[in-house]
């Protein structure tokens, strides 16, 4: 039964019943896409010769991928942060939450791609690059930042307390990421590789650039799910609770 | 107004004039105590607004109504470590107030001189109790807020409560009690709002 | 290596269709949950 | 919508209108200091957190210096000792702050009376006295039992206080955090404030092991750690400034 009335413009994006077209065709494309690419990125390019294990090195291209999404969404989430501190709206809370959720994961991928060049290259599965320092400080952040969440009952509260420390410790990360590099010993990663005309070559950018493009495609749309199932979880629950509120009568007394 | 994801009461308009005494009652956990907390501050409304108007400004900022009104109520406290006398002394400062301002106000709310240099550990919950009235008045605040200021207060103890009340109420300020105690309603109440769950 | 390379793949595929499928779930959720509304708005 | 008004309108109100104008709190840096004032009358009177913390330094540096029982120890270790030594000691203290006034409801009388971000200030101080007091107890201390041959002073008494400075400033912003949780404060705290605390840890350490090093080149790299520690202090404190208030205030 296709419910023609609008009632609410305010949800307009979850009224449509029968799901667009546009974005179910761009999802099956998203499939498709990545999955090309993960068969692209190891078959399609050439073994990266100069590396120890020329086969494995190919592993960069889902490896930068995961870590240039991953601080996206870590980005999106602190953004969402002020936002909610500025205008206390749940919905923004829970673009926050969702985003530095989808962030951790991202960043745990970025830690075992990262880990597993790391040990053939490197020797060592952690070797203290002062980029696996500010990772490990990213992942810690995040896991701190649900735990704080988790120990906090009332709603408006361990929102904006999760918030402010969203905020709080991202300002501490590029302490990390730029103060210290510049006085401690040159980093393991090669710098500008990805970026740099004569770094990779044009068959690893263009999978790795797709890769960066197709995963931000998933970003986007694993947020759009977790808040649209989040604000139904509100409304359901708002709905339920304004009946029992208490009756409040007024009366005169007089002097 | 929505506090903790329960809706505990909504759509309420209350014009409270200059020199009025409130009464609030209700059965306890019908939002007594968080309306009068959203009142002082303490509490954020999650929809709706409180304004203060102050015949020459309206004032709606939830920082500067802090300032203006004097709340007490039992998870209100003072320092323990710390006399009645030393507490008032730092609130005094606090609110900009010179701090000798709370050695009559303990005199008035019937807190004995003998015991006022104590550290407030020392006291039963009787003295607490005028302590925190006291200090809610340190700074003559236009609106007090009591949250059962006469709970654990004896016959004297009510009596001072009165005369603090009527001098308040007298010099224009605004008063809202929360109380069940029949007796105040009838004394106190100019006006009433009752909450039943 | 091509072993190596059905691992992710079939990691992707996988998380494709959960999320296929979520987004299904959410969207016949919010049909649902509009549709109450406006027959309790009607009443 | 919910509109409570109250209204004291001027006539009516002749000897509190006079006092509407006055201002009904004291300048922010005189509710800083009265804060910090009270924090450290009321802490000589107990010595919950002087004393846990002093106990807490002096164990842990006997212990390990017991655990090494002289063993030859490379002065870059000695240095990682002494700030986990002093991290651990100044967090078992620093948390006290805030979650003795939750719990006892004297916070919301500070809501009450003081604005939120003389709070902070008031309660940084009494921080940073605290820590300082931990690095003047576990210091002396690990340089009896675990003595560093040529240690430059003047690059690491600088870095105590710099670091000092942003450990109080990171560790003070958690603890009003922490003090709002229903569970599990003290492991809160830790997890909570290792994140942050990370690049400070890592600029200190490297810090004192260049002055521990009597190399040159490595004290000269002090002296940037010195600025990086500074620069971190003056982050983590503007930060802890411009959101304590969503903190405190609900």
């Amino acid at each position: 039964m296709i419910s023609s009335r609008n009632a609410d413009a305010g949800f307009a994006s979850s009224r449509k019943i029968e799901s667009d077209p546009a974005s179910s065709f761009l999802k099956v494309l998203l499939l498709i896409a990545q999955s090309a690419l993960i068969v692209a990125g190891f078959l399609w390019l050439a073994p990266a010769d100069g590396f120890r294990n020329p086969d494995l090195a190919r592993i960069v291209v889902f490896h930068v991928p995961c870590s240039i999404v991953a601080s996206i969404a870590s980005t999106v989430a602190t953004v969402y942060a002020v936002i909610y501190l500025a205008k206390r709206r749940p919905s923004d809370d829970i673009k926050s939450r969702t985003a530095f959720a989808i962030g951790l994961l991202l960043w745990v991928l970025t830690t075992v791609t990262g880990a597993i060049f790391a040990k053939v290259q490197w020797g060592a599965y952690w070797n203290w690059d002062i980029k696996e320092k500010s990772i490990l400080m990213l992942l810690l952040i995040n896991i701190a930042y649900f735990a704080l969440r988790s120990a906090i009952d009332n709603p408006n509260k361990q929102a904006a307390i999760a918030a402010a420390y969203a905020i709080f410790a991202m300002a501490a990360v590029p302490a990390l990421t730029y103060l210290l590099p510049n006085s401690t010993p040159d980093t393991l990663h090669p710098k500008g590789v990805i970026t740099t005309k004569e770094g990779l070559d044009a068959h690893y950018k263009i999978v790795l650039w797709s890769g960066v493009l197709c995963l931000t495609g998933v970003f986007v749309w694993a947020m759009r799910i977790q808040v649209r199932l989040e604000e139904l979880a509100l409304r359901v629950q708002k709905s339920k609770s304004t009946s029992r509120g208490a009756k409040v009568v007024i009366t005169e007394l007089g002097p | 107004m929505a506090y903790g994801g329960t809706t505990l009461f909504a759509g309420v308009t209350v014009d409270i004039r200059a020199g009025q005494r409130v009464i609030v009652t209700g059965a306890n956990g019908t939002g007594k105590t968080t309306f009068l907390k959203i009142l002082a501050g303490l509490v954020r409304p999650a929809s709706g607004r409180v304004e203060v108007d102050l015949g020459n400004r309206k004032v709606d900022d939830v920082g500067e109504r802090r300032r203006l009104v004097g709340y007490a109520g039992p998870d209100v406290n003072v320092y323990d470590e710390l006399s009645a006398v030393e507490n008032l002394a730092f609130l005094a400062r606090l609110r900009g107030v010179p701090a000798d301002a709370g050695i009559d106000l303990l005199k008035k709310a019937g807190l004995k001189r003998s015991k006022q240099n104590h550290p407030v550990r020392t006291y039963s919950s009787g003295m607490r109790q005028r302590v925190r009235l006291a200090a809610s008045l340190l700074s003559a605040p236009p609106i007090v807020l009591w949250d059962e200021p006469t709970a654990m207060l004896d016959a004297e103890g009510r009596g001072f409560v009165d005369n603090m009340l009527k001098d308040h109420v007298e010099a224009g300020g605004v008063a809202v009690i929360a109380t069940n105690d029949p007796a105040e309603i009838d004394r106190w109440g100019d006006r009433r709002i009752h909450f039943d769950g | 290596m091509i072993p190596l390379m059905l691992v992710p793949l079939i990691v992707w595929v996988a998380v494709w269709g959960y999320m296929w499928t979520l987004d299904r779930k959410v969207r016949a959720l919010a049909a649902e949950v509009d549709a109450r509304d406006t027959e309790e708005s009607d009443r | 919508m919910t509109d409570v008004s109250i209204s004291t309108d001027e006539q009516k109100l002749d000897t509190t209108a006079a006092r509407l104008n006055e201002p009904k709190t004291a300048s922010w840096v005189t509710c800083a200091w009265e804060i910090f004032r009270k924090d450290i009358r009321v802490e000589l009177r107990t010595r919950y957190a002087l004393g846990s913390v002093a106990l807490f330094s002096v164990t842990t540096v006997v212990m390990m210096a017991a655990a090494l029982s002289g063993a030859p120890v490379k002065t870059e270790v000695k240095a990682a000792l002494i700030w986990v030594v002093l991290l651990f000691a100044a967090l078992s203290g620093l948390a006290r702050a805030f979650v003795r006034e939750e719990e006892a409801g004297t916070a919301q009388s500070l809501r009450l009376t003081a604005p939120a971000t003389a709070v902070y200030a008031g309660k940084l101080l009494f921080n940073l006295a605290l820590v300082f007091t931990v690095e003047a107890i576990t210091v002396p201390l690990f340089s009896v039992f675990m003595p560093i041959p040529g240690v430059r002073y003047d690059l690491f008494i600088p870095i105590l206080i710099a670091g000092g400075w942003g450990l109080a400033a990171a560790a003070t912003f958690v603890a009003a955090m922490i003090a709002q949780t229903t569970s599990g404060k003290s492991a809160l705290f830790a997890i909570v404030s290792f994140p942050v605390l990370m690049p400070l840890l890592m600029a200190a350490v490297q810090g004192t092991a260049g002055a521990f090093s009597q190399v040159a080149t490595f004290e000269a790299r002090a002296l940037a750690d010195i600025g990086q520690l500074s620069i971190y202090g003056v982050v983590m404190t503007t930060a802890s400034l411009l959101l304590f208030e969503y903190v405190w205030h609900d």
